[in-house]
Parts: C-alpha cells; sequence; structure tokens
C-alpha cells in the first residue's frame, strides 16, 4: 500500500532522520573546514591534534560542550532564556527540510523524493522560516538581560528584518523567470551546464551577488557579523550563554549557512544538475555529488571572505542594505521582468 | 476526520495564544502569544487551501510586523503591566458589549451558515491566481496600497526621529 | 424711413467726458479737466442742435430709438431706447444748452478749488443722467436717469465733503429725495400692472384707451404717486425741505441742478405723463393745490431769508409751484414755457449771485453787501435782466410765461380765481423779495468790511451770463400768447404731446376772452410792480422801515424767517421717532437683545451641552474603546435584528 | 470535514478576545497587538469565505489587510515611541492629556 498516508509518515519520518544526522556532520565538519582553512589562509595549521588533520576536532568540541556547566542566570527571564537556543536551532533546522537534493528515486517500488518536502511555494517556507529566525536572536539578547546581549539582539533583528528583503527580492527575479515556487521546479528549469544556470543562462549574476551579500547579513557572518562582533559586544546575544545552549546558537549559525547554501545552489547554480555521465551507479550519484560539491563551494567562499574581509560599521551596513542592496535588486526585478515580458 | 483533528488542535492554540495575550503582564509574552497565534492561524489557512497566504502571514506578519513589536518593547525596555484604575465605561459598556458582539455573531453565522462544509484540499488558491487578481483586478487598490506604505514609512520616520 | 439721429450720443458724450476726467482727471492740469468737461457737453449740445434742425424732417413723432434690450421678464419688456419729441427736444435743448453755459461757467467759479477734476466728473455725470431721463423712451430708464441725477447732485451738492452742513445738506437731498422716490416706483409698479409695460409708446395709447376718471380709481393713484415723485426731485411741499440746504454745493452746481434742470425734472415728469394726469380730475386738483401752495408759502419765505442764495432757492421753489399750478390745470405747456424761461433767467440769477460771491470772496449774505452796482456793472446789468425777468416786467421772458400760466389758471376747465389769485399774490411777493435782493446787493452803501474790494468776475464767467441775459429778456418771444398778439408757436410745438384728452380748452378760450385776458395781465404786471415800489420802498428808500415791520410781526417775522419751522417739525415728527425707534428697538431690542442675544445664548448653551458631553472625552482610551465596541454591538444588533424578522 | 461556521465563530472568538484585549490591556503595545489580533481575526473569515466560495479574492483582501496592518504597525510604533520619549511611559491611563 504505496499511497497509505502511514506510508508517507514512515518515509518522511526515515528522511528526515538521515538529513539530520547529515546535516549535523556537515556543520561538525564545516567547523572543522572553517578553523582548517582559515588557519591555512593565515599561514597556520588549524586543527591537527584530535585525529588525523584533526578531523576528530569537532567530536571533542561537541562533548567538551555537553560537559560544560550549564550556567543559570538569575537576571534572566528563564522561559524565553531556555526557548531562545531552542528557537534559533530547531528554525534552522526546518528551512532544510523543504531543499530538494536530488531527483526522487524509487525504493522497492516506492517513489521516494530526495527532498523532505515537495511544497509548492517552498521559497515562501523558506523566507517565513527565515523570517522568524530572527526571534531566536532577539529572545536570546533580552531574556539574558545584559546590556551586550540586548544591543546585539538590537543589532541583529534591524539587520536581519533590513536584509530579508533584499535577499526576498533578489530571488524575485529567477521566480520570474520559472513561474513557480517550487524549489524542484526551479532546479529543474535549469540545465546541466553553468550557462544553463540561473546565474549565467538566466542572467541573474547581479541577483546572486545581491543573494549572497544578505544571505551573508541574515547569517551574520563576517563581514556582517555586527550582532556577535566580539570586539565591540564580546559575543553579542549569546553573550551569556554556555554549554548545550551556546552550542545550539553555534550549531543554529551554522546551519543557516548551510540552508544558505543549499538554496543559493538551488536557485542560482542548478540544484543537483551538472554533467552526468558514466555507469549506473555513477550516474545516481553524480547529481548529490554535484549537489554537495556546489554547496561546498559556497561554504567555502564564506570562510573564504570570512577570513578575508573586515567587519563593517553599523551605520554602513544599514546604508548598505538599504541604499545599494535594495534598489538594485528591485531594478534587477524590472529589468528581469521587463526581459521576460518582450521576451514572450 | 483529519481536517476536524487538526482545526480544533489549532484553533485551541490559537484561543489559547489569544488568552494568554490578555493574561500575561509582560508584553514581550503577550507579542510571543500573539506570534503563536499566528502560526497557528497560518496552519489554519494551509488548512483551508491558503498557501500564498499563509506565507505571507507567517513572513509579513510573525517575520516582520511582530519583530517589530519586539524590536520596540526591546528598544523601550518595556516592563510589566502595571495596575491603574479601570476604566467605568470600559467596564460597564464595554464587556457586556463584547460578549454581545461575539454571542451575535456566533449565532447568526451558526444560523444562517447552515451545513455549508469546508473540505480539506476543496479549494487551494494558486500563488499565480492571486498574482493575476492582484495586478489584474485590483491593481488600482494595490497600487495604492504601495502609496500607503510610502507614507507610513515617511509617516513612521518623522514621527520617530529625534527633535534637534 | 426715419433717418437714424443717434441720440444715444446725447447722453453719452457727457459721459464719456465723466470716465475721462473721473479717471484720469486727477493727473491732468486743470485747463485740459475744463477742456474735457466743457467740450464732451458742448459736444452734446452741438449734437442736440443738430437733432433738432432735423426734428421738422422726420416722418413721425415721436421718433424712438431702441438700442439694446435691457430687461426682458416675462411679457414684461424696457429696452435702452431713447424717444424725441417736441416735450423731449425742448428739454433736451435747455438742458445741454444751459448746461454747456454753465459749465463754461464753472471753469472760472471753480478756478480756485480743490477738486477741480471731480466736480467736472460729476458735473458731466449730471448731464449723462440728466439726459436719459429726458430722452428715456420708458419710464424704468427714466427712473434711471432721475436716481442719476439724485446721485449726482447728492455727490454735488456733498461737493465740500470736509464741511459738517454740506455733507449733511447732500444727505438731506439724497434721503428726501427717497421719498418721492418711493412714491414714483410704487406708481410704476401700478403701472405694470395696469398697462403690462413701462414703455411711453405703449403706455399713453393703453391709458388713452381709459376713460377719464369720474371717481379715483387706479389712474389716480398712479398720478398722486408720480405726483409724489416729482415733489420729491421737484421740491413741492411737503417735501420742498432739502432745496434750500442744497445751496451748500458750489453755485453753478445750484444754477445748473437746483434751478434750471434737475428740479425741473419733476415738471417734465408730470407733463410727460399728462395723458395719466388729465384722466384724473382729482389728481390734477391735487397738483394745482399743492403747486399753488408752494409757489405762495415758499416765496413768504423768501421774503425773510438774508442768505443771497437762499433767497433765490425758495424762489426756485416758489416757480416750480408755478410749474405745477400750470400743470394742474392741464396747462402743459404753459409749464414747459415757464420752465425754459425760468431755467434762463434762474440760472442767470444764481450764476450772477455766484458772481457777486466771488467778487466779495465768498460772502452770502445780502446784509453785508450793498453798492456793488458800480463795482461789478457786468454783473448788475445782467441781473438786473434776470431779476425784472422773474418779476415778470412786460415783454421779459417771465412776463410771458408767467402770464400764460395765470391766464390758464383763471380760464381752465380745471383752473378757478382762487388759483389765479394766488398766482398773482405769489408774483407781487416774488417781485417784492427780488427786488428787495437787487436793492440790497447793488445799491446803498458798501455794509462789508471797509477794505473790501469787489472784483469783476473773469471774461469766461460773465460770458454765460450775457447769453443768458439775452436769452431772459428774448426768450419769452418763442411762446407770446394770442392775447398779446403772439402766435402761440411754443404751444403748436407742444401740442402733439400735450393735448387734453377731451381738446376742450383751447378753442373755446381763444377769442371770447380775449379782454378778460388783458385786463388779468394787467393785475399781474400791477403786482409786480407794487412788489417792486414796496422793495424801493422798504430796502432802498427808507432802511429803517424793514426793523420797525419785523418788530410789529414779531411772531409772524420770527416764523417766516426761521422757515415756519418745518425743518424742526419735521425733525420733531420724523426724524427724531425715528432716531429713537431705531435706538430703543432696532438697536437695542432687537440687534442688541434678539440677534446678539440669540447668538449668544447659542453659544452658551452649546457651552453648557458640550461641558457635559465633553465628560465622554475622558482622554482614557479604554473607555473611547469601550464606547467603540458599545456602538459596534448597537448596530451588530440592528442588523441581526433586521436580518432575522 | 469542517464546517464553515466553526471558522467563523473562531474568527468572532478571536475578534471578541481582541476587543477585551483593547479593553483590559493598560500597554500601549499590547494594544496594538490586540488592534493585530482583531484583523488576523478578520482575515481568518476572510480566507474561511474565500474556501467556501472558491473565490481567491478573499485572499487578496487577506494581502491588502496585511499591508494595511504593516503600515499601521509602522506609525503605530512610532507614535510610540514618541510616546514614550515624552512622557516616560507606556501605560495608556497615563496618557489621557492632549497637552503635558
Amino acid at each position: 500500500m504505496p499511497n497509505h498516508w502511514l506510508t508517507f509518515v514512515a518515509i518522511t519520518a526515515v528522511k528526515s532522520a538521515v538529513l539530520l544526522g547529515v546535516l549535523l556532520t556537515a556543520v561538525a565538519y564545516t567547523v572543522w573546514l572553517e578553523r582548517k582553512v582559515i588557519g591555512h589562509i593565515q599561514n597556520r595549521w588549524g586543527p591537527t591534534r584530535v585525529g588525523p588533520f584533526g578531523l576528530l576536532q569537532p567530536l571533542a568540541d561537541g562533548v567538551k560542550l555537553l560537559l560544560k556547566e550549564d550556567i543559570s542566570l538569575s537576571g534572566a527571564y528563564q522561559p524565553l532564556y531556555i526557548a531562545a537556543p531552542i528557537l534559533a536551532v530547531g528554525l534552522a533546522l526546518t528551512s532544510i527540510s523543504v531543499i530538494p537534493i536530488g531527483e526522487s528515486i524509487t525504493v522497492r517500488g516506492v517513489p521516494v523524493q530526495l527532498q523532505i518536502a515537495d511544497v509548492n511555494i517552498a521559497l515562501l517556507v523558506l523566507l517565513g522560516v527565515t523570517s522568524i529566525g530572527v526571534y531566536g536572536i532577539a529572545l536570546a539578547g533580552w531574556s539574558s538581560n545584559s546590556k551586550y546581549s540586548l544591543l546585539g539582539a538590537l543589532r541583529a533583528s534591524a539587520q536581519m528584518v533590513s536584509y530579508e528583503l533584499s535577499l526576498g527580492l533578489s530571488l524575485v527575479g529567477v521566480l520570474i523567470l520559472t513561474g513557480s515556487l517550487s524549489l524542484r521546479e526551479i532546479v529543474n528549469r535549469q540545465g546541466e551546464w553553468p550557462w544553463q544556470w540561473n546565474v549565467i543562462g538566466g542572467g541573474q549574476l547581479v541577483a546572486f551577488f545581491i543573494y549572497l551579500a544578505a544571505a551573508f547579513a541574515e547569517t551574520n557572518r563576517i563581514p556582517f557579523d555586527l550582532p556577535e562582533g566580539e570586539t565591540e559586544l564580546v559575543a553579542g546575544y549569546h553573550t551569556e550563554y554556555s554549554s548545550m545552549k551556546f552550542a545550539m546558537f553555534f550549531m543554529a549559525e551554522y546551519t543557516n549557512m548551510v540552508t544558505v547554501a543549499c538554496v543559493a545552489t538551488t536557485v542560482f547554480l542548478g540544484g543537483w544538475h551538472g554533467p552526468v555521465f558514466g555507469p549506473g551507479p555513477v550516474r545516481m550519484a553524480l547529481p548529490l555529488f554535484w549537489f554537495v560539491l556546489k554547496v561546498f563551494f559556497f561554504l567555502f567562499l564564506y570562510i573564504w571572505v570570512r577570513a578575508t574581509l573586515p567587519r563593517f560599521r553599523y551605520d554602513q551596513l544599514m546604508a548598505f542594505g538599504w541604499k545599494v542592496l535594495l534598489p538594485l535588486a528591485i531594478a534587477n526585478v524590472l529589468i528581469t521582468s521587463f526581459v521576460v515580458a518582450v521576451g514572450t | 476526520m483529519l481536517h476536524q483533528i487538526l482545526f480544533f488542535v489549532f484553533a485551541a492554540v490559537c484561543v489559547a495564544g489569544a488568552l494568554n495575550l490578555l493574561v500575561q503582564r509582560h508584553p514581550i509574552n503577550s507579542a510571543l502569544s500573539l506570534i503563536v497565534v499566528m502560526g497557528s492561524l497560518a496552519v489554519l489557512y494551509l488548512l483551508l487551501g491558503a498557501e500564498f497566504v499563509a506565507a505571507i502571514q507567517v513572513i509579513v506578519y510573525a517575520g516582520a510586523i511582530m519583530v517589530l513589536f519586539i524590536f520596540v518593547i526591546m528598544l523601550l525596555n518595556a516592563g510589566e503591566e502595571e495596575h491603574s484604575g479601570g476604566s467605568r465605561v470600559a467596564a460597564v459598556l464595554g464587556y457586556p458589549a463584547v460578549a454581545l458582539l461575539v454571542g451575535l455573531t456566533a449565532w447568526a453565522v451558526v444560523r444562517s451558515s447552515g451545513s455549508a462544509n469546508l473540505k480539506l484540499g476543496g479549494f487551494v488558491g494558486s500563488t499565480e491566481g492571486i498574482g493575476y487578481l492582484v495586478f489584474r483586478g485590483f491593481l488600482l487598490p494595490f497600487e495604492v496600497t504601495s502609496v500607503l506604505i510610502l507614507i507610513a514609512i515617511m509617516g513612521a520616520v518623522v514621527l520617530a526621529r529625534k527633535e534637534d | 424711413m426715419t433717418p437714424d439721429l443717434n441720440l444715444w450720443l446725447i447722453p453719452v458724450l457727457p459721459l464719456v467726458g465723466a470716465a475721462l476726467n473721473g479717471l484720469f482727471g486727477r493727473r491732468w492740469p486743470k485747463r485740459a479737466v475744463a477742456l474735457v468737461g466743457v467740450a464732451f457737453v458742448g459736444a452734446a449740445f452741438a449734437w442736440t442742435l443738430w437733432v433738432a434742425s432735423q426734428f421738422s424732417h422726420l416722418a413721425q413723432i415721436p421718433h424712438i430709438e431702441e438700442h439694446a434690450p435691457w430687461i426682458t421678464a416675462g411679457g414684461f419688456v424696457a429696452n435702452f431706447g431713447f424717444y424725441l419729441d417736441p416735450l423731449s427736444l425742448v428739454m433736451a435743448l435747455v438742458v445741454t444748452g444751459v448746461g454747456f453755459l454753465i459749465h463754461i461757467y464753472s471753469i472760472g467759479y471753480m478756478e480756485h478749488e480743490g477738486g477741480y477734476y471731480r466736480f467736472f466728473a460729476y458735473l458731466n455725470l449730471f448731464m449723462f443722467f440728466m439726459l436719459t431721463l429726458v430722452l428715456a423712451d420708458n419710464y424704468l430708464l427714466m427712473f434711471v436717469g432721475w436716481e442719476g441725477v439724485g446721485l449726482a447732485s447728492y455727490l454735488l451738492i456733498g461737493f465740500w465733503f470736509q464741511k459738517d452742513t454740506a455733507s449733511a445738506a447732500g444727505k438731506k437731498a439724497f434721503i428726501v429725495n427717497r421719498i418721492g422716490d418711493f412714491g414714483f416706483l410704487i406708481a410704476l409698479f401700478l403701472l405694470i400692472r395696469t398697462c403690462g409695460s413701462l414703455n411711453f409708446a405703449e403706455v399713453f395709447p393703453a391709458i388713452s384707451r381709459l376713460g377719464v376718471e369720474s371717481a379715483p380709481g387706479v389712474l389716480t393713484a398712479i398720478a398722486l404717486l408720480l405726483m409724489m415723485g416729482a415733489c420729491g426731485k421737484s421740491a413741492q411741499l411737503p417735501l420742498y425741505v432739502w432745496l434750500p440746504d442744497a445751496m451748500e454745493g458750489p453755485t453753478p452746481v445750484s444754477a445748473l441742478i437746483h434751478a434750471a434742470t434737475m428740479v425741473t425734472a419733476g415738471v417734465y415728469m408730470v407733463a410727460r405723463s399728462n395723458p395719466i394726469f388729465s384722466r384724473s380730475p382729482e389728481a390734477l386738483t391735487v397738483v394745482a393745490v399743492v403747486g399753488c401752495l408752494t409757489a405762495l408759502f415758499a416765496a413768504t419765505i423768501a421774503m425773510a431769508q438774508t442768505d443771497i442764495k437762499r433767497v433765490l432757492a425758495y424762489s426756485t421753489i416758489s416757480q416750480l409751484g408755478y410749474m405745477f399750478l400750470a400743470c394742474g390745470v392741464a396747462a402743459y405747456s404753459a409749464a414747459i414755457f415757464h420752465l425754459m424761461t425760468h431755467a434762463f433767467f434762474k440760472a442767470l440769477l444764481f450764476l450772477a449771485a455766484g458772481s457777486v460771491i466771488h467778487a466779495l470772496g465768498g460772502e452770502q449774505d445780502m446784509r453785508n453787501m450793498g453798492g456793488l452796482r458800480k463795482h461789478i456793472p457786468w454783473t448788475f446789468w445782467t441781473m438786473t435782466a434776470a431779476t425784472f425777468a422773474i418779476a415778470g416786467f412786460p415783454f421779459l421772458s417771465g412776463f410771458f410765461s408767467k402770464d400764460e400760466i395765470l391766464w390758464r389758471a383763471w380760464s381752465s376747465p380745471y383752473g378757478s380765481w382762487v388759483f389765479w389769485a394766488v398766482g398773482v399774490g405769489t408774483a407781487g411777493l416774488t417781485s417784492f423779495y427780488m427786488f428787495r435782493l437787487w436793492f440790497l446787493t447793488f445799491f446803498g452803501e458798501s455794509r462789508g468790511p471797509h477794505d473790501r474790494h469787489p472784483h469783476e468776475s473773469p471774461r469766461v464767467m460773465l460770458a454765460p451770463l450775457v447769453i443768458l441775459a439775452v436769452l431772459s429778456v428774448v426768450g419769452g418771444y418763442v411762446g407770446v400768447p394770442h392775447s398779446l398778439g403772439g402766435e402761440g408757436h411754443f404751444e403748436r410745438f407742444l401740442a402733439p404731446v400735450v393735448a387734453s384728452p377731451a381738446g376742450t380748452e383751447h378753442e373755446g378760450a381763444a377769442a371770447v376772452e380775449v379782454g378778460t385776458e388783458r385786463m388779468l395781465t394787467a393785475a399781474s404786471v400791477g403786482a409786480a410792480a407794487l412788489g417792486l415800489f414796496f422793495a424801493w420802498l422798504l430796502y432802498h428808500k427808507r432802511r429803517d422801515l424793514p426793523e420797525k415791520i419785523a418788530a410789529a410781526f414779531g411772531g409772524i417775522y420770527t416764523a417766516v424767517a426761521n422757515k415756519y419751522y418745518v425743518d424742526e417739525g419735521y425733525n420733531a415728527v420724523f426724524v427724531q421717532p425715528l432716531v429713537e425707534g431705531s435706538t430703543r428697538l432696532l438697536w437695542r431690542g432687537v440687534d442688541a437683545g434678539l440677534i446678539d442675544g440669540s447668538v449668544n445664548h447659542a453659544a452658551s448653551d452649546v457651552r453648557k451641552v458640550s461641558d457635559t458631553l465633553r465628560q465622554m472625552q475622558s482622554g482614557s482610551v479604554r473607555s473611547y474603546a469601550g464606547w467603540v465596541a458599545a456602538g459596534a454591538a448597537l448596530v451588530l444588533a440592528y442588523l441581526v435584528w433586521v436580518g432575522a424578522r | 470535514m469542517v464546517p464553515l461556521s466553526y471558522y467563523l465563530v473562531l474568527s468572532a472568538i478571536l475578534f471578541g478576545l481582541g476587543v477585551t484585549g483593547f479593553l483590559v490591556k493598560r500597554n500601549i503595545i499590547t494594544l496594538f497587538m490586540s488592534i493585530e489580533l482583531m484583523l488576523n481575526a478578520v482575515n481568518l473569515s476572510f480566507v474561511a469565505f474565500a474556501a467556501h466560495w472558491g473565490a481567491l479574492s478573499g485572499h487578496v483582501y487577506v494581502f491588502f489587510v496585511m499591508v494595511v496592518a504593516a503600515a499601521e504597525a509602522a506609525v503605530g510604533l512610532a507614535i510610540i515611541i514618541a510616546v514614550f520619549r515624552t512622557r516616560q511611559t507606556l501605560n495608556v491611563d497615563r496618557v489621557n492629556l492632549l497637552k503635558l
């Protein structure tokens, strides 16, 4: 009984579990990658002690964080203080669920899509979840009852609300080209080769860079990491967090990075599309490989930028968001729709 | 069946959230309650086949408007609500009026809607359709709302600006 | 085909002059102002003369020129149209001719006065309205002119508006005229009701179709109301009071407006309306009685006045009374004849008086004059001509016209020997007060300050005097009556206009009573001579007598000298009650009590109500919300109730 | 199968709770949230009717309501900030005079 709703639930549960595992591993190794890459860029080695090339370092970090004392603040507003990290990590993990990572495969006669939920309005769901993501940070900062935290949270919420606009608008060009909000549709519209991807073939190069910048801001990454700028705010909104709660924020941030990377891949870089060749198993594996490769490229870009660029000043950040990115995004939407209108 | 279960669950969450909004003394709790209400409303919208509305309910309401509220609460560091003298008018006129409003509406609705049933998936509003409607039939209202938004932005800037 | 005479030019030319002077004259030199003022009136006069020369060629009398529709309301139509017949022609000639002379005179007289351009603008404006009045082809347009001359008169009486008495006199003239105009207006309404039109060409035939009223009816009412208007304009009892005061205006104004032309508008109007009057014997009687009484009454007052211009003013009133007497006995042509001659000699008298005043540097009191004969010979001789003319000495213009009136008063079917007797008595009085003026002014010793050096007026003032003097002497020959061997040209000329309805008087009177007429003439000449004699006796021979007489008749003299206290009486009977009434009732009662009171009460009541309602506006947002919720619940309840029904 | 009236009654209840919130609460910000609650309640009935009639315009209306709500929130919160700046309080019962 392939169409029974129990089958659906079972398959979804399995997919979720697998994705969760992969994602958390990916997050852990993104951290490792970051330390390694930055180390090399800065002419250091990075982690080397734990395991070969320091490969077990993430595991060690996890254990350390788990075992650390969970400091409970007397001045904090406890319910929200506790809820905030959960909210952050939960939302971060939620958003990955609508991202398609490959074509559907058939397992024992049951078609299984390599995507947890194929939603018509996947892109809107992503944006929605992203916009909710502010709350984790904002509440964390506020409930800590600490001025650094509060300042960080205020900055974060203002920054995220501002850049959300550019982020959303940068995707509109692609939506116009595709005519659908479904991520699977968007991917399917793109071809195997880079010139068939939206970023080049669709003429969305500008949109891609807008998305890139906005995504950096949304994930509070350098050069837009003002909410947690350690040189001025100690650690921003998570100053007062320790142990697992801190780990949750940490995880949330890197999960968000991965999510953003996945979205960029899906929307602009053709998703799992790429040259497919070779025998059956290879043909099966190649799309997944291309997808992972593109996401990895994106993550590398994050790290690379972090090692390269200094932090913005806050007014520069706002000015950049409202006066450069937003007009550019709007112009991109206008031009794209004009081209599409003329083309049809 | 599934529809009924989901409806009752999320309707209950809605009402509970709204009640919590009233009961909580701290504005941030009220705001979070409201976010909960909005979230469950988004789910109800999904049940009613309004995907796009559900999405923008989350994006605009929960993601933007309520962030603004939270932001202001944080900015003003609003504390617990203080007890101050009640309003006689509100007590004498207001509460009965509310009871009357809800009661009458419910009575009228139940009496007149009869056996109109909504099926899950019976109607799915496509985003494309909404797009057509907004940019064709409702073009003028749409443009007017854009002007409204612009005015609101300028008004907010003027109001909140510090006077030198 | 009737030639187009462009009658509209006659009134409009002075209007152009008025507009030019009024709008731009302030910046022009006096010479230019005078030139414009005189030239346009002169042009109007010239045009009138040309029209007169064409008059005999006209195919149709009256000659009507319609120019533009003015008011069209239902069946009622009033046009801008002009009406030329012998009557209006005579009037137009008199007005433009005398007006032209007086304009010339004014150049000299007003030389040293401020507001030179204003004076000429007003004077031209007056000419425009007067000519409109005279030439109008319907009562409404005539009324425009009628009101317009009133306006011009008001402006000119109050020309020296810095003087309280002058502006008060202007207002008095205006207000008293209003009373008459009120009657005139009602007469017009009645005419519209009766005839459905105000056009002369339609009204008179319509009236003619109605018979002579045996008992007072609508025609009598119309006639009496018209007479009321005429009384106001022509200063007849009881509305004469404004004219003596009007002497506050400059002397040329007195000559032109308050002697020669405007005040005769009433006579003109009555003569013009003769078809109406002739059909109402009662109205005619009223007119005759009013004229008679006014003539006598004013003459008595004139005897005791000391101001040279006031004497002339009362004389004017008296002479106007004569004219109304003539109208009242249906001798319209006699009235117009006298109007014309009177225009000549009364204008001359005023101008000469002005010349005297000018010579004495503004002195108007005859008691301070005397012995001016040698100093201002031109003025003296012209004034002498005028005095003899008005006194009715034989073969001067006044003699013929006055004689005609007296004869008509005796012989007309509407006349009676009483009218004649009063007329003759008045003639004697006229002679007396005129010669009194003459003796006091020109004979005896100078009673003024010793350092006074009277000087003759400039030529520009003397020329009109001379022309008018000539006219005063010979002007009567156009209408020498049959009895004196004349042809009655004037009467025949006017006959088409003023023909009596039944054609009663003319034939019967003519031949049979020539003897009677000669006797009557002799009587009036005798009266005039008597007046001369007493004046000579009292004011030249025995200078002490007047005081004695005045002392002997103390009460009567005081009454006469004070003009019978008519002004005071009017003040007590009409003005004071009005002032009191407006103060007590209208101002304190209605305005302050009712109008202001209601406003104030409304305000305070609103305040009370809003004070109560204000309690709702507690400023508490939640209270407002409560109200809103309650309102919403009410609306919803209503809707549900409606839906449930 | 859920009757349309369930949604509508839920909408009415939420609206009533919103009004009650407006009457009960003293904090201006919470008052604003009550208004938002009322708007949401109305939106719910719009969407329910849209599903009932199969008409998309209900969704469009919701869209417009949201726009207006956003504008209102922007201006309203700006006003709240201005009020707080001058009076140092968010309690509406303390903000009952036009003049300071």
